[in-house]
């Protein structure tokens, strides 16, 4: 009963930060703030969705897999940050422009 | 059980070479050569057991349908195999002088030999699987290979005309397999001849059947969707452009006939056959338009090839009909058989010929053929050899096949589809007597003398020719054959 | 109830992104859009309980599809906007648009006549996954019953691969395949192509082993070592082969060629394509590591592209 | 606890939307790119019908056929999909144009 | 529970809608990227709920390649983005600053 109460309470908590992120995606006014907003959500919202489920799960093979999960998760979150934000940072010349708009 | 092993060898031994010839390219045209004679081998033996016993069936891998794929060879499928590996047999000689390059290896000289294999390989592995799914990934790894070999000589045109090819062609299989799809949502299999007993004209079948026959005739260039093929096969290198042209809509039209005739001939109502007809018709009639007013030898051939497809068309309406059983439907069905025969040996013949010309005159523009069968008369007797084929006069094997499909129009008072045969031939003769007439014809002032190109070299062309002519001759083996296995419609009409 | 309503949210969601994909403003939305579809298509067929067809959806639509069009559209580069296509004409796409709607909602109501509870050849799987040699039936299926249709496939994805060699320029041939990448060394990007590798390799060797048991295989297994390979790839962390390099070519048929020598050897007992039963085991599974290497190489290098000149990075 | 539409009819009706869709895509714009891309989506709408009628009865579980074919389909549909992307790259560095050419639209 | 797992992931399938405005809207191609990462991740907590609420835990195979794949696009449009096609951001400063 206590690990579904703490199940309950971490994904839900999980959820919250994946919103909180997606508004700060929608709302702040430049790139590099959104970005700041998207790896909000990713780790922790990932990471506390992930907490809430190692309760759950039966064998420690799957806790062993939530945990790689999270892991790539993270490595992934932070290269894409660091490369979109410098590809990002010489905006213009190099992005593709959008091609003409019909 | 030797025949099962033929029916191995005939898809085991080119896929084989495929692999051998992509390692060792050093060596890549002997064992093409060799493999491609191997397998016309498997299939004449294939062809001798199965008149004297009847068609083969094989279940893979012991697993009978509808779980497991199984593959049947009848009287036309084996027709079928032993054609196609003629012609690539024979194409494969000739590209020994086109793609064999000394010293270090080349592109081209690397592609070509792999992907005829491939193509061999999914030829015969479409004339033999009784499984719709299996029929779809052969015609996708065929389609794969013919657009590859549409860009060997790399020039943009070609590269362009390959893209519009793979564009439609995947269209034509997406189309195919979605008609697939409900037909095993439907009936809970894929094999023909589990969909074939328990055929009911339901919603899903009409439109799984609608579905398949547009993606087939997608891929086999039937009239309105034809755009494609002509630049396509005029782009390829002429050894490319004599298999694509003869035997690769070939294949797409052979499951259309095993779909509509040994599978649902019951849902074959006269919208589909009169519809069928109708775009072939109209395929004969604008192909040779077209080919009329073309300046370059192989656009004529390439438009030729437009139209002689429209005429596998006309076989749905003439073996069609709803009333009881009609006797001239087996002639009918027959006809339309060995004029695909017989077309396929005719055009890569013309192919091989453009090809020599091309290099003899360093130019595909037809003028500058003038007298060209003074330096090569091999060639031009070949050329002509098949242009008689193609009109469909004795005793060549189209004219046999034109024969038994005009005495099935008579007989079943389709009078349009008798003026749409006999139409054909006569504008066929009109765009094939000028190339002819050209080439014959004495050369203008001493231009650019023609190359001389070597005897061994021009023997090809001529064997193919001479093989759509015997196919006219000795006809009644390969009519004799093709009754093996006809299907019940074929003889009752759709 | 709540089933229901995630199977409407989802399929909405994925209707959404796919219109948006193909009728979105520019191509990169476009393309962005296709990558977010492959994702949701993965998550539907987990409500389907098709986690092997999860697996392959994830690995080859969200990933390898999505890096093969970014690719192609890095290229577009020196493509002014005039060119880069436009819509057809108003008339013709609304003439398409009836048309498109009028095939869907035939589908459709062939769908919904369709007899419910239709079991398709559940019952033949159940029956003859004894002796097929594996406990996990798409695996039985893949690699026994319909073996033949996977060595097409297999055969499929090399023929694609020579088509794409065919593209190079003459004068190209022989050099290395692909564009020779221009990395900084020891750069995020380079020190995520070293991180990434081995565990992806654990992760794909993991799936090709687990194939015979539970979801995985072969085509899983070599999609996410083809995806590990071009990271490293594409992370300069080694060049490319050459296209003309011997052991190259012999890796990619490896696979494809000990299929087809196995499905040979079945007319021993019987027939083509036939495996013993108690050898089946290990067939499938010899037949498997090999080909997940074979599939693995083969689809980097469809990736990579044909060999180019090599001209010197700006 | 089947609703008014069992869980598979509306993955099946979302795959024929998506054929739709897709073929809508596929001749509605000229760009050669978004035609593959839609072309894919036409192929996974295909596989998306094929995968839930192999699902129709959820007590035995889906289907295994279904499953394997459309591995293999989707194994098909990416070595097209690359061998066109590489003859679209081709035809654009030799043509200059993302389009075939009796698409392009010089007056643009 | 499993209705406690289905109706999150419900809630989470809504926010990743969110997410896709900003694939729509977003100028940069940038911002469109991020948003697809943001949806990537989503889809993996997505798939994560999933599996905790069916007890099928053979699904979280599926979100281990979807995490490992989940950079693969973005390098993808950091390459394409680059200068000449085959770089990338740093080398494209070190290039030229």
């Amino acid at each position: 009963m206590i690990t579904d109460a703490l199940t309950i309470v971490l994904t839900g908590t999980g959820l919250i930060f994946f919103v909180a992120g997606t508004v700060g995606l929608l709302r702040f006014p430049d790139t590099h703030s959104r970005l700041h907003a998207l790896t909000k959500a990713d780790n922790l919202g990932l990471g506390l969705v992930i907490a809430g489920l190692m309760v759950q799960v039966p064998s420690p093979l799957d806790a062993g897999k939530l945990v790689l999960v999270w892991a790539l998760a993270i490595l992934a979150a932070g290269t894409t940050a660091q490369l979109v934000a410098r590809s990002a940072l010489k905006k213009g010349q190099s992005a593709p422009d959008d091609e003409g708009m019909q | 059980m030797p025949s099962s092993l033929a029916l191995t060898a005939i898809i085991g031994a080119p896929l084989l070479g495929f692999f051998m010839t992509i390692v060792w390219s050093r060596a890549a045209a002997v064992v093409a050569s060799l493999t491609s004679m191997v397998v016309l081998v498997a299939a004449v033996f294939l062809a001798v057991s199965v008149s004297a016993h009847g068609a083969v069936l094989t279940s893979l891998g012991g697993w009978d349908a509808p779980l497991g794929i199984e593959l049947a060879a009848d009287g036309l499928s084996v027709m079928f195999m032993i054609v196609s590996g003629a012609i690539v047999l024979v194409v494969g000689a000739y590209a020994q002088h086109e793609f064999v390059h000394p010293g270090t290896e080349t592109r081209s000289g690397f592609a070509f030999w792999p992907l005829m294999l491939v193509l061999l390989a999914a030829l015969n592995g479409i004339f033999v699987s009784r499984d719709f799914f299996n029929l779809y990934v052969c015609f996708e790894l065929l389609t794969l290979s013919a657009v590859a070999m549409v860009t060997l000589n790399g020039k943009t045109e070609s590269i362009t005309a390959a893209l519009r090819y793979l564009l439609f062609a995947l269209l034509g299989s997406i189309l195919y397999l979605l008609g697939a799809v409900l037909l095993y949502a439907q009936f809970g299999s894929l094999d023909m001849g589990v969909i074939g007993q328990s055929v009911s004209s339901s919603g899903a079948e009409i439109l799984a059947a609608g579905l398949m026959t547009a993606g087939l005739a997608l891929k086999t260039a039937l009239f309105p969707f034809h755009g494609w093929l002509p630049p396509a096969h005029s782009g390829a290198p002429p050894p490319a452009s004599a298999m694509l042209s003869s035997l690769v809509p070939k294949a797409s039209y052979f499951i259309t006939i095993r779909l509509w005739f040994d599978v649902m001939p019951e849902l074959a109502g006269n919208p589909l056959t009169l519809a069928l007809g109708g775009l072939g018709g109209a395929a004969i009639l604008y192909g040779s338009l077209q080919a009329i007013v073309q300046t370059r030898l192989k656009m004529v051939v390439a438009y030729s090839t437009v139209a002689q497809l429209g005429y596998l068309f006309i076989v749905f309406p003439l073996a069609g009909g709803d009333s009881a059983a009609q006797p001239w439907s087996a002639g009918a069905w027959t006809g339309g058989m060995l004029h695909a025969l017989s077309h396929a040996l005719a055009k890569s013949a013309m192919f091989l010929c453009a090809g020599l010309f091309i290099i003899s005159a360093r130019t595909d523009d037809l003028e500058a053929l003038r007298g060209i069968a003074q330096t090569m008369p091999m060639t031009a007797f070949a050329f002509t050899l098949a242009a008689i084929s193609l009109l469909g006069l004795p005793p060549s094997g189209g004219f046999i096949a034109k024969y038994l499909m005009l005495t099935s129009a008579f007989a079943s008072g389709g009078w349009i589809w008798a003026f749409l045969i006999l139409a054909g031939g006569l504008l066929a003769a009109l765009y094939l007597y000028r190339p002819v007439r050209i080439m014959l014809s004495l050369p203008k002032q001493p231009g650019q003398p023609f190359k001389p190109i070597s005897r061994w070299w021009q023997v090809a062309p001529l064997v193919l020719a001479l093989g759509a002519v015997f196919l006219g001759i000795g006809s009644n083996e390969p009519y004799a054959l093709l009754q093996i296995g006809r299907p019940v419609a074929a003889e009752t009409g759709l | 109830m709540i089933d229901s309503l995630f199977d409407l949210v989802l399929c909405a969601l994925i209707i959404f992104v796919a219109f948006a994909a193909v009728s979105g403003r520019d191509l990169f939305t476009a393309i962005v859009f296709f990558i977010v579809y492959g994702l949701m298509v993965a998550i539907a067929w987990l409500r389907l309980e098709a986690i092997d067809v999860a697996l392959a959806e994830a690995a080859i639509g969200a990933g390898l599809t999505g890096v093969l069009l970014l690719g192609a559209y890095g290229r577009f580069k020196n493509i002014d906007a005039a060119r880069m296509g436009s819509w057809v004409p108003l008339p013709v796409l609304i003439v398409i648009a009836l048309a498109a709607t009028g095939l869907s909602a035939a589908v459709g109501v062939v769908l919904i006549a369709l007899d419910p509870n239709g079991l398709g050849l559940i019952p033949a799987v159940n029956a003859n996954i004894a002796q097929s040699g594996v406990f996990n039936p798409v695996t039985a299926v893949l690699l026994n019953f319909r073996a033949y249709d996977t060595l097409l496939e297999s055969i499929v994805l090399v023929v694609a691969l020579v088509g794409v060699w065919t593209l190079a320029d003459n004068s190209a041939w022989g050099q290395r395949v692909g564009k020779t990448q221009s990395v900084r060394a020891n750069g995020v990007l380079q020190s995520f192509g070293r991180t990434l590798p081995p565990i992806g390799l654990m992760i794909g060797i993991y799936f090709v082993w687990a194939g015979s048991s539970q979801p995985g295989g072969a085509f899983q297994g070599g999609t996410i070592l083809a995806a590990v390979g071009l990271l490293s790839a594409m992370a300069g962390l080694f060049p490319p082969p050459r296209v003309n390099d011997a052991r190259l070519r012999l890796s990619v048929i490896a696979g494809p060629i000990l299929f087809l020598a196995v499905a040979i050897a079945g007319t021993a007992w019987g027939g083509m394509f036939v495996l013993p039963a108690d050898l089946a085991y290990g067939l499938i599974l010899a037949i498997e590591i090999v080909l997940a290497l074979s599939i693995a190489i083969t689809l980097m290098l469809l990736v990579l592209g044909p060999p180019e000149m090599t001209e010197t990075p700006q | 606890m089947m609703t008014w539409a069992s869980g598979w009819l509306i993955y099946g009706l979302t795959g024929a939307t998506l054929i739709g869709l897709g073929l809508f895509g596929f001749a509605s714009h000229t760009n050669l790119l978004r035609r593959i891309l839609a072309f894919n989506v036409v192929g996974s709408g295909i596989f998306l019908v094929f995968g839930a009628t192999g699902f129709r009865v959820p007590e035995l579980g889906a289907d295994a056929v279904p499953q394997a074919l459309i591995i293999t389909g989707i194994v098909v549909a990416l070595s097209a999909t690359a061998l066109a992307v590489s003859l679209i790259t081709r035809h654009a560095s030799l043509s200059g144009s993302a389009t075939l050419p009796d698409d392009d639209r010089e007056d643009r | 529970m499993s209705v406690w797992f289905t109706s999150l992931a419900v809630l989470l399938l809504i926010t990743l809608a969110g997410a896709l405005i900003r694939v729509w809207r977003g100028p940069a191609p940038a911002d469109r990227m991020m948003a697809a990462q943001l949806a990537g991740t989503g889809g993996v907590a997505v798939i994560l709920l999933l599996a905790a609420a069916t007890k099928n835990w053979l699904m979280l195979d599926v979100a281990l390649v979807l995490a490992l794949l989940a950079a693969f696009a973005a390098v993808g449009f950091v390459k394409a983005a680059s200068r000449n096609g085959v770089g990338d951001p740093e080398a494209d400063e070190e290039a030229a600053p």
